[in-house]
């Protein structure tokens, strides 16, 4: 069996239904536990105060931000080499969770700014490849809705999807780029030495994890929406026309 | 219990918030999109069979 | 080269709507559609012209050969009538024949812009065009609308002996006689089964 | 190709509003900022390259929309579609005509705006610069989001927005030559980033927007 | 004439980019002003009242064109010329359906976007208050415009020619309503002028635009 | 109430294009128009219809009576067909007969939005709101353009028998042979002379 076998609907729904509980439920424990740990058990930061706390949302969802992209990317991409309507429908499902953590690793951002640079918002290359990218979320989602036939709306957002994913790129690499911003250059490099300390670093991680989690049990979810959208599309076209016929 | 959150504990607790926020919408979202999608669908695969 | 189709079927809006198509059309003859409203003459056309991708089935032989005169026209109200025919034939890599304005009486409004001619004039206009883009096989949706009887014959003129007669064919949607001595074929046997889904939604059902 | 940009062009001159839209559109902008922002001059030549660039952008935006749905209407872009033009040869066309007809006319007019917003005098061979290497991208991009964009419904407003941010790193770039210019700055940095980002969309676009438009004429 | 509203209505929604495009365009405006002039608070303060109402005025401006020119290619306002229903309701509701789509959600909007250009917050409530008073003349000049460039060859760049100065009355006495708001002078002056404009296109402009109409249709 | 034309010249772009025009059409009767591609059928029904005034002459009974159907049917893509047709009653002050469907075939196609209809259905659908508009006088342009045989006889059937049965009255412009019992005015012999200067022109000349 091969593993485009899972892209067949059916097999994709029967297969995947009794995953995603799941899923929640380990996002679930991980986002707890990493979040509680972060912000009761560490310390504050000796030049951040407890504004480092912010890191464990700011971090993970800015990091999913950019993933969720890459992944619609690449089922973007299987859906126009192979056509499978699985895969489209996955980077369908997946635009709004990005949409969340866009937002998320914005107010978050902002919020941080305030204290750490002194203003809210900069045009930093890597903050502004980042608000261009929550601008292409949008109007992914609204090229999806304008679209009424889901095969034509398929094709064109994954060619959206493969134009945006240019800014995907440069908010996470912009700072290597230029090294002329403010924000932080990487900081979960494997060079111990740039790493951030060992204490922020445990619940860091875990909070990565549980937003990682979080964002597969609702993708696999919404993708089974947006087939049972499909499929009562299809179900009622049918109807309709044998009312035609009759 | 609470933490000593010093000047920033505004700032702090607003990002939590917001973010606790837009997570729980999300997923409160897509739930309930999930859930009225599956009973349209048993609707119309009734209507389908029937 | 013949135009052959095998086992063709076409989808239209997410919807099957002819199949179990096959037909050939030899250079030199024509092939006249007959079917009644929404059967799926347009759609038929445009699949062979290459605009849409069949459901499933062959087409062979159309490619680059073919040229496509839809219910619009394409003209531009701002061009002349001599400009329009010049910017299709340059687009085509032809020249603009110096009797293609005879074979469609448009002598008299060769200066006029597209804009102010009437239905019918704009009409043989559209189809004036068909002359000078050098295709072998002509895809026609419902060509003769708003034509006067003389200008049908006309154009029946221009297909019979300008275009068949030098090994052109043809594929005519219409609903009206044309006075072509070509084969009808009726499409109503072929409307699609109510089963049938369109292209993408079976995987769905 | 030639024949569909003299075509273009000449309905553009004759009808349409093609020609010369933009360009009014442009003074249209930079005339009312005074009047709404007053006109303190030493505030206005701070923001005159910012302005003339926002308003350089707005005018190319305004007249993307006509750029395949004229065509797509009357159903020429069909008959096109099945000519032996290549789409990506039709999409350039219709870039190089747009340019022709909505960037080129700014380029021109800049300077004499740029006098109305009293830009520094520094700036102005900045300013026609970074318009002559920055609008072609802004043509090319909306060409992109033109055929993303044809024939659907909500057309216009989709298609701001799916071009918008495609715009921004030309905007941020192109105001940054000109107001680095006017103070005296270098003005390599910017100049050279701009002119990569036009790069990109000329190698680019055009074959997006004809992959494009096969689907939506489909 | 309700009926044609609630058409024109339904159309903007589903179609044609109507609803929301001019919303759009209003906060891409608002978005791309930071871009080009740079983020510095005080700067953006001092012109934000004028920036604001320019972008409302383009963002009228630029779904003029529709109110007319869609309903005549597709034949049907010569089949509503002929309906029992006069002329001059006709463009008051395609000025009434023009305003709630391009008008009110600017008045809606303005404050959010105000808050991106860092108005001062006493400007706030004079924004407002003058958007909704001003908009209804820039939508009511704006079907008068169009009647009288609708079919006209280079009809949209005659409409904003044309337009433009019966626009700047609105946007000088509305940028100044916001502005004295915006620092606490008073307001009533610009404010009465504003609503007098206002005033004098309800009554003037539904019949100047039937009667144009009525020629452009022969 | 009768319409009365007396000695009507109408003007297209400038230039008379028929003149002398005299008939008559009685309630419950009707009257069509025929004439080459050009000669000023689209015209002589706008003049009619009030669009634009006569060069000269007199039309009596038309006014606010009329109906007038042009080539382009006035259809929004984005109305469903029962939408589009309610719109219209509205406008008119009038309700949509339940049978209106029926009678245009357009049942099954009642919730499809216009844009998603074939040509001919499309056309139907433009016809069917000359059922809702309650006007005792047809103009018709062209109004059986791309409609297949069936469609032509169910139109005919909606105008012999609901309108005209009725009292209503009608003048048809076409190129077709619609199976209308009714009076045919040829318009070839009316074509204005060269001489003869469109309204404001012969001030000039
Ligand atoms: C509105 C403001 C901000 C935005 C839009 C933003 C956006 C981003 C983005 C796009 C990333 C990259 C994620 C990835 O590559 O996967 C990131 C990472 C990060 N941000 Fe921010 N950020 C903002 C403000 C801040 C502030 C104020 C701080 C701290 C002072 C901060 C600290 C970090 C850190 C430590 C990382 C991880 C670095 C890395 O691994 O590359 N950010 N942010
Ligand atoms: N965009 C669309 N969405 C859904 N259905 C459509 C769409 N376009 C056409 N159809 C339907 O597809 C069918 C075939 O349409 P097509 O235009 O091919 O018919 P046709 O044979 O050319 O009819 P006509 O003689 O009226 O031109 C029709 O029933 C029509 O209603
Ligand atoms: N805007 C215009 N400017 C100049 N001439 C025009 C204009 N519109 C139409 N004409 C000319 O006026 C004449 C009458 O046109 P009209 O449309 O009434 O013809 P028709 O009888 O309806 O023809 P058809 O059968 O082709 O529809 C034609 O010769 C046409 O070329
Ligand atoms: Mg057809
Ligand atoms: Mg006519």
């Amino acid at each position: 069996m091969s593993i485009w076998d899972y892209a067949n609907p059916k097999k994709f729904i029967a297969t995947t239904t009794p995953l995603v509980p799941w899923f929640f439920g380990l996002a679930g424990v991980s986002l707890v536990v990493g979040l509680i740990w972060g912000f009761f058990f560490t310390p504050d930061d000796f030049r951040q105060g407890s504004t480092v706390k912010i890191i464990y949302l700011h971090v993970p969802s800015a990091l999913m931000a950019i993933n969720a992209w890459l992944m619609m990317l690449v089922a973007s991409l299987i859906w126009l080499i192979r056509r499978h309507h699985v895969s489209a429908l996955a980077a369908k499902a997946a635009a709004p969770v990005g949409i969340a953590m866009t937002l998320i690793a914005l107010f978050t951002g902002a919020i941080w700014g305030e204290p750490m640079w002194g203003t809210w918002w900069a045009w930093d290359p890597r903050l502004t490849s980042f608000l261009i990218l929550f601008l292409f979320y949008l109007g992914y989602v609204a090229l999806w809705q304008a679209i009424s036939d889901p095969d034509t709306a398929a094709d064109l957002t994954s060619i959206l999807c493969m134009v945006g994913s240019v800014f995907a790129l440069l908010s996470r690499y912009a700072v290597n780029f230029w090294n002329q911003g403010l924000h932080q250059g990487a900081s979960l490099s494997l060079d111990k030495e740039e790493n951030v300390a060992d204490v922020f670093y445990q619940p860091l991680l875990l909070c990565i994890a549980g937003f990682v989690l979080l964002f597969l049990a609702l993708v696999l979810l919404r993708t089974r929406t947006e087939i049972g959208r499909r499929r009562i599309r299809a179900l009622e076209m049918r109807a309709r026309r044998q009312e035609v016929r009759a | 219990m609470m933490p000593d959150l010093g000047d920033y504990a505004g700032a702090v607790l607003s990002a939590y918030a917001v973010s606790i926020v837009l997570l729980a919408a999300i997923v409160v979202l897509s739930v309930v999109q999930a859930r009225s999608v599956r009973r349209r669908l048993d609707d119309v695969e009734d209507r389908d069979n029937g | 080269m013949t135009l052959r189709v095998r086992d063709l079927s076409v989808a239209r809006g997410g919807w099957t709507v002819l199949e179990g198509l096959s037909f050939d059309v030899a250079p030199g003859t024509a092939l006249i559609l007959r079917g009644p409203n929404g059967i799926g003459k347009t759609t038929l056309l445009r699949t062979l012209a290459g605009l849409q991708p069949p459901v499933s089935g062959e087409i062979e032989g159309a490619g680059d050969d073919v040229a496509y005169a839809s219910h619009s026209d394409g003209i531009k109200d701002a061009l002349t009538v001599e400009e329009s025919l010049a910017f299709w034939a340059r687009v085509y890599g032809q020249d603009v024949p110096a009797d293609i304005y005879d074979a469609f009486d448009l002598g008299d409004l060769r200066h006029r812009m597209a804009g102010t001619l009437s239905s019918g004039q704009k009409r043989r206009l559209g189809l004036a065009r068909l002359g000078v883009v050098g295709r072998r096989i002509l895809l026609l949706d419902e060509p003769t609308i708003s034509l006067d009887r003389q200008s049908v014959n006309l154009f029946a003129d221009f297909l019979r002996d300008r275009h068949l007669g030098q090994g052109g064919s043809a594929v005519i949607a219409t609903h009206i006689e044309l006075g072509l001595d070509a084969p009808v074929l009726e499409l109503a046997p072929f409307a699609a089964q109510a089963g049938a889904a369109g292209g993408s939604d079976e995987a769905f059902l | 190709m030639i024949a569909l940009i003299a075509r273009d062009l000449r309905l553009a001159i004759r009808a349409g509003g093609g020609f010369g839209l933009g360009l009014a559109f442009f003074l249209i902008v930079i005339v009312l900022v005074p009047f709404g922002v007053g006109p303190e001059a030493l505030q206005l030549r701070e923001i005159a390259p910012g302005i003339l660039w926002v308003a350089a952008l707005l005018s190319a935006l305004l007249s993307l929309d006509r750029i395949f749905a004229l065509d797509y209407e009357d159903g020429s872009l069909q008959l096109l579609a099945t000519a032996p033009l290549p789409l990506e040869s039709v999409s350039l066309a219709k870039a190089v005509s747009h340019w022709i007809t909505a960037g080129l006319p700014l380029v021109i007019a800049g300077p004499a705006l740029g006098f109305l917003l009293n830009l520094a005098p520094a700036a102005y061979p900045w300013l026609i610069l970074s318009l002559l290497i920055g609008t072609p991208a802004l043509s090319l991009i909306g060409t992109f989001g033109a055929a993303l964009t044809v024939g659907l419904r909500r057309g216009g407003l989709l298609l701001s927005l799916l071009v918008l941010p495609l715009y921004v790193p030309t905007l941020i770039f192109g105001a940054e030559v000109a107001r680095r210019g006017g103070e005296g700055l270098a003005v390599q940095g910017p100049l050279l980033l701009l002119a990569g980002v036009t790069m990109g969309t000329v190698a680019l676009m055009p074959f997006a927007a004809a992959m494009v438009l096969k689907v939506n004429l489909r």
